[in-house]
């Protein structure tokens, strides 16, 4: 075991904050983690900060304006293991959907003064702008597999969480399949494990947050989904959400919708 | 007296079986309807087994109704009760010291599963027969089985071709088959079924009822049938290694391991090694299957990374590769890994196929 | 002012720590009086309105929760009770209570993670809550324990703490059971008890002297401390429906800031979240929190922005007492969700989040797709009350080491418990054209 | 539950050997009541809470240590790399069927190896050296990717002076002064002097490698009952009840590693088998 203290920062970009909140969720371990953790950087928690360098950056928030390019090439800069962690950091999460809409149009659509409002074109996953060593996904992160990241990196292994397919964790956990026996899309199939598959657990399909899976086919769910009488637009629509940015879903989609970007 | 024969009774009769078996203290896991599936689940009141409901199945469809005679399985097999899909190994503190999880192996009684299941136990017995895994064997030396044999199979069952089904031949303690709304015909298959028959007010087949019971068996062996034979299926399939059969059907494929973790007889696990953070580790088992991507994955590449290739492995380790391993058929027909398809892929069709695509070429 | 102090002071944190979101804060004074206030919000855009815009009733709870982690069920709640006025759905009775069940649930996780984590640390002086537990162990363990009861609430009811996935627009996915319930009922009694110390802890802890001039506004339904319905009430006395909010509010928009900022009719700064609620529903609070704050001392209004935190945690003790209540009387409804009748149509409904009302209006086509939405957070609510506390506190800021009137400015806004991620998603009445 | 012989047991790191980059060799005491490991066998490696991985024994030495040179590919052997003397780590093992030593008596013995497969096959020439009088002549011919790469640099030379031994290196790439031959390792086939008549020949390396390999053989005479093949798979649990490691119907870990080529040839030529 790593006896030094592991300098963990945290550091939020478009997002809305849930995944920072899962590290404060881990409340029972919260107080053990402290002994081997120290969080230098992690202002949702602290007003104390110091400077990097850092063992671990986590970094949750898809990458959004010219400041935060900057600023997360500086995080890069300074830390030894960066992590994008949640749906925004690794496929540009639900913000993302503003990708396959002219910029000019979005801004004027909601602010009065569009040329005050700095913004990318794309809201962007990390890996777009930086070197990501590992990707935490999911909307928000999963508690528990952050907790099994910090304790794999704290006895110094290159941290390994499996990525299949979320239908093999949904069926283990004894779940009845919701497309076989209630005709519900699912994106289950293609999406990665990690979740605990609670969607349907609690009777619905999954909406995909963890993004796709290490060698998912959406291709072939798509047409699957077409084959049962689903239409193109519903079909894209199911890929389009916290993770449709994502290149896989993103193929999918522009398929499905007839070439758009 | 009961002895090694043929007997019928009463409906009524069942409910005291089952709950003969309650009074001995097993836990009963049978049917039982939950959120609109039949499931295999504890059952601790007769009426919660699902007699007078009936599945639907077809390749990715399943539903059930009411008012159906006759139930077959659900997507559980017995195998979630063996051979838990997660499971805690054990425990290494610091200095390498071991330390178990405390298990229980509370005696189990499986009442009314079909023969296909009980099939699939006695494959797994060989798979796990001679290494083993200590669970499954603890709570395998405790378990009594009684099998529903089944009248009316369903649209994605092929146990007749399997030859598990639709009668059950041996390793139950009890098969009864339903035979009409009050008519059950009861055969013990051990010592401790004819024990427990003894109890019940069941008298010896009347040639009447035999041959209702055969008629309706034969009937049933007539539905549950594949598109295939297996004299020679296991070489003719190692022929049709290079059918490009695996690379259309796998087109559809989503790749999820559904039908793994399905499947009665996947036995395929992974461990998963956990650091604590006061310096031990523990080790947990779960169930893993042959279409995961890591599943053939080695530090310097994938030996099966394509999916085409992961769909032939799990048809031919079924059919072919299964009998070199254990002397038997890896695959029971039970149909659930059409039914639980999410992508509806059939693999009646997918060995249909090979064949005669083998036989095309005049292999076979 | 007083003599002692200095005449001039300036104030920049570009970046606030111990609140939701990205912001900062700037202040001049000069010659004894306040040049500026500034409360900037510089929490990066993310464009819901655009994101919205087609998509299906069905899917807005789930997308527009996504605005905010702390908050996420507050999301579901508003939207989906907007959609439903809009389909003509009436949830059923066991539904409203699971509702109710799980945003209770949130208002605790909610609640102590702003108490213990962000805030408490404040008025004893530390940097982070972690650096508490030394000499405050046990709030710190009552907190973290109420924490994750609340969560754990949201997750037998919702799947997981952080954007809970079983309700839906006229219910939920899937009925949820009474057994699956009935457990969270084993520690309840611990919960209270320790939701009792931790309403004493913030009660006694020192609090700076202030006194808000300030509109209070919230909702009430004269039967149950407000959560899920109710008419708009105001401490000035004004009563009116959830549907025309928008008649007395007026918006406005500062240069420095990605928030927009809403008034009460007339230019009244206002206040929304607990403080609020509490000082205009306390009489329906639960008579054991009544009681406790009654042997406390403590007595309504509270004006004082500071002791919010006791606002919060008289709520948190409440939200445990009512649900004891509500998981006991539970009972499942015979379907998990009403379907409704898709139409054209129009509606809004406002929801208190843990931080105040929450806004939400839409209008659907005749295929149930979103043509134009509108969100008012609470914390836009409450942008002009913030920047209002402190320029009332400037002078007391005067006469303290800079230092410490730095970490009061930080205070007085941390006093809201601003969710800014949600603040920047105000959601105008634009909408885009294809 | 779980057998006890399944159960990683605590083995001290005796004495580390920096092979080649990223190759290390670990001498490791064995725990109490650890089999002598035939050639060819391999152990489970385990570093506590990180993992297991499958290690062929590369050299049990006098004093009875076992060596296991490992590569640096994954996420276990990452961490076992840094692992130094002193350190303990889980071994379980020995598992598999061994080179065909006993068969090979009284015939010549042709070793093909490739990179880091050499490390199975290192027990073999000790056998053969220590049981010289029993074997016919002994070729070694061996290729990595370039001089810094081979393995056991301080041995090459000495296995040349085995009695009627024949070592013949290549590398991919000379990277500076070199002598053996550059190219394939199964270019030095036809230049080694092999009888096919009385060769027994046992391959291992890369699976590209050990094809090539065959193929060559073939041309100058062998049958495929004569050729011996070490396979690596995903050996999880190395008793042939998980699964991952299966090749058609076999068990790497327990039907193999090493395989007579006839015995596989059916399936180990299938693509993505």
């Amino acid at each position: 075991m790593m006896r030094r203290k592991l300098k963990v920062a945290v550091f939020k970009f478009a997002s809305c904050s849930g995944c920072q909140l899962q590290i404060l969720n881990m409340e029972d371990e919260l107080l053990t983690l402290t002994d081997a953790v120290e969080f230098t950087y992690f202002l949702e928690a602290s007003r104390a900060t110091a400077p990097g360098p850092y063992d671990v950056a986590f970094i949750e928030g898809s990458i959004s304006t010219p400041e935060q390019e900057e600023l997360v090439r500086r995080v890069r800069e300074e830390s030894r293991i960066l992590v994008a962690m949640g749906a925004c950091a690794t496929a540009g999460g639900i913000q993302a959907l503003r990708n396959w809409l002219r910029l000019d149009d979005v801004k004027r659509a909601v602010y009065p003064n569009p040329e005050w409002v700095k913004a990318l074109e794309h809201s962007k996953p990390v890996a777009e702008v930086v070197k990501v060593d590992y990707e935490l996904r999911g909307c928000p992160v999963s508690k528990e597999r952050l907790l099994s990241f910090i304790k794999q990196v704290l006895v110094g292994r290159k941290p390994y969480l499996r990525r299949e397919a979320l239908c093999m964790d949904c069926r283990r956990k004894g779940n009845v399949c919701v497309m076989v026996a209630k005709g519900i899309p699912c994106l289950g199939p293609v999406v990665q494990e990690g979740c605990g598959a609670i969607c349907p657990t609690f009777g619905r399909g999954c909406y995909g947050c963890f993004g796709p899976s290490i060698d998912a086919r959406p291709e072939a769910l798509a047409s699957r989904l077409r084959e049962v009488g689903m239409k193109d637009r519903d079909v894209a629509r199911l890929f389009k959400g916290f993770t449709g940015w994502s290149e896989k879903f993103r193929k999918v989609i522009n398929e499905l919708e007839g070439g758009a970007r | 007296m009961v002895s090694g024969g043929i007997y019928s009774g009463k409906f009524g009769e069942l409910r005291k079986l089952f709950n003969a078996l309650r009074l001995r203290g097993y836990r009963v896991i049978a049917p039982k309807l939950e959120d609109g599936v039949i499931r295999l689940k504890e059952v601790t009141s007769f009426d919660e087994v699902p007699y007078g409901w009936e599945d639907i199945q077809a390749p990715g469809k399943y539903s059930v109704r009411e008012g159906g005679k006759h139930f077959r399985h659900g997507p559980d097999a017995p195998k979630r009760i063996l051979y838990p899909p997660r499971l805690e190994l054990f425990r290494l503190r610091p200095d390498w010291s071991v330390e178990y999880p405390k298990e229980r192996f509370p005696p189990t009684a499986l009442f009314a599963i079909k023969p296909c299941d009980l099939a699939s136990i006695s494959v797994m017995d060989r798979v796990q027969g001679g290494i083993g895994d200590p669970y499954y064997l603890a709570l395998r030396k405790k378990l009594i089985i009684i099998v529903e044999n089944c009248v009316e199979p369903g649209a994605t069952c092929f146990c007749s071709t399997m030859g598990t089904g639709p009668e059950a031949r041996d390793g139950f303690d009890i098969a009864y088959t339903r035979l009409d709304d009050n008519l059950v015909v009861f055969r013990p298959g051990s010592d401790l079924g004819v024990e427990l028959l003894s109890e019940l007010n069941i008298e010896p087949a009347t040639d009447e009822v035999l041959r209702k019971y055969y008629d309706a068996l034969k009937n049933a062996s007539l539905k549950a049938k594949a598109p295939f034979e297996l004299e020679r299926l296991p070489d003719e399939l190692e022929l049709g290694l290079n059918s490009p059969v695996f690379k259309e059907v796998a087109e559809r494929c989503f790749g999820c391991a559904g039908c793994n973790m399905v499947c009665p007889t996947c036995f395929c696990f992974d461990v998963i090694d956990e650091p604590e953070l006061d310096g031990g580790a523990v080790r947990v088992r779960v169930w893993d299957g042959c279409f995961s991507y890591t599943y053939a994955e080695v530090a310097g590449g994938n030996f099966r990374k394509d999916l085409w290739a992961r769909y032939r492995h799990w048809v031919l380790h079924k059919f072919a590769y299964w009998v070199r391993q254990f002397g038997v058929f890896g695959c029971v027909g039970c149909g659930r890994c059409i039914t639980w398809c999410p992508a509806g892929i059939d693999l009646r069709e997918t060995i249909k196929s090979v064949v005669e695509w083998v036989r095309s070429r005049g292999g076979g | 002012m007083t003599g002692n102090g200095r005449e001039s002071l300036e104030i920049r944190v570009s970046n606030l720590a111990r609140v939701e979101g990205e912001g900062g804060v700037y202040l001049k004074v000069s010659g004894g009086r306040v040049e500026y206030v500034e409360v900037h919000i510089h929490e990066a855009p993310r464009f819901f309105e655009a994101i919205l815009k087609g998509r299906h009733y069905l899917e807005v709870p789930d997308i527009t929760a996504r605005i905010c982690g702390i908050c996420p069920l507050a999301y579901v709640m508003s939207s989906s009770r907007a959609m439903e006025k809009i389909l003509g759905i009436k949830p059923h009775e066991e539904v409203f209570k699971l509702r109710r069940i799980a945003y209770l649930g949130e208002w605790i996780e909610s609640h102590v993670l702003h108490i213990a984590l962000l805030h408490a640390p404040d008025f004893l002086g530390y940097d982070s809550a972690l650096r508490m537990v030394e000499e405050h162990g046990d709030f710190i363990r009552d907190s973290l324990k109420l924490k994750a009861w609340g969560n754990r609430v949201l997750e037998v009811v919702g799947g997981r703490p952080v954007h809970p996935v079983v309700f839906r627009v006229g219910g939920t996915y899937r009925i949820i059971r009474r057994d699956e319930l009935l457990p969270l009922l084993k520690r309840v009694e611990e919960m209270k008890r320790r939701a009792r110390r931790v309403l004493e802890f913030v009660a006694n802890l020192p609090m700076p002297e202030f006194r808000q001039d300030i509109t209070y506004v919230s909702l009430r339904n004269d039967v149950r401390y407000p959560i899920l319905e109710g008419d708009v009430v105001t401490s000035d006395g004004e009563r009116f429906k959830e549907e025309d909010f928008e008649k007395h509010v007026e918006v406005e928009q500062a240069k420095y800031s990605n928030s927009l900022r809403y008034r009460l009719s007339g230019g009244r700064p206002y206040c929304v979240g607990p403080l609020a609620r509490f000082n205009l529903n306390h009489d329906l609070l639960a008579p054991e929190v009544k009681d406790k704050l009654a042997e406390l001392g403590i007595k309504a209004p509270l004006k004082n922005a500071f002791q919010s935190i006791i606002a919060r945690a008289a709520e948190v003790y409440h939200a445990v007492v009512e649900l004891d209540e509500l998981i006991t009387s539970y009972r499942e409804p015979p379907q998990p969700y009403v379907e409704g009748e898709v139409r054209e149509g129009e509606a809004a409904a406002i929801t208190e989040a843990p931080r105040g009302m929450l806004y939400h209006r839409y209008r659907i086509d005749s295929e149930g797709f979103v043509r134009y939405a509108n969100i008012v957070a609470p914390t836009c609510q409450n942008y002009v009350a913030m920047e209002e506390d402190i320029r009332r506190l400037a002078p007391n800021l005067l006469t303290m080491p800079r230092e410490k009137a730095q970490w009061v400015v930080e205070q007085a806004i941390r006093n809201y418990d601003p969710c800014i991620s949600c603040s920047v998603h105000f959601i105008r009445l634009h909408i885009i054209n294809d | 539950m779980v057998e006890g012989r399944l159960i990683p047991k605590p083995a001290v790191i005796e004495d580390v050997v920096d092979e080649a980059p990223n190759v290390r060799t670990f001498y490791l005491r064995m725990p109490e009541g650890y089999p002598e490991p035939k050639p060819g066998q391999f152990n489970e490696l385990y570093v506590m809470g990180v993992g297991e991985v499958p290690i062929s024994v590369s050299d049990v030495t006098q004093e009875g240590l076992v060596a296991h040179t490992v590569r640096v590919a994954g996420r276990v052997t990452e961490v076992l790399a840094e692992a130094s003397v002193g350190d303990v780590i889980g071994v379980r093992g020995p598992y598999g069927k061994g080179w065909p030593v006993e068969q090979a008596v009284g015939k010549d013995v042709l070793i093909v190896a490739g990179g880091i497969g050499l490390a199975p096959l290192r027990p073999v020439i000790r056998h053969i050296e220590r049981n010289r009088a029993k074997y016919g002549k002994l070729t070694i011919l061996y290729g990595a990717r370039a001089p810094r790469h081979l393995l056991y640099k301080y041995e090459l030379e000495k296995y040349a002076s085995i009695p009627n031994t024949e070592l013949l290196l290549s590398v991919d790439k000379a990277e500076g002064p070199w002598e053996g031959h550059v190219g394939f390792v199964t270019d030095l086939i036809p230049k080694a002097d092999i009888d096919p008549e009385r060769t027994i020949a046992m391959i291992c390396g890369p699976e590209i490698m050990m094809k090539f390999t065959i193929k060559r053989l073939y041309e100058i005479g062998l049958k495929d009952n004569q050729i011996y093949l070490s396979l690596e798979r995903r050996m999880r649990c190395g008793v042939g009840l998980c699964g991952h490691c299966q090749m058609g119907p076999y068990f790497v870990c327990k039907h193999g590693p090493v395989f007579p080529h006839w015995f596989i040839k059916k399936y180990f030529w299938v693509e993505q088998i």
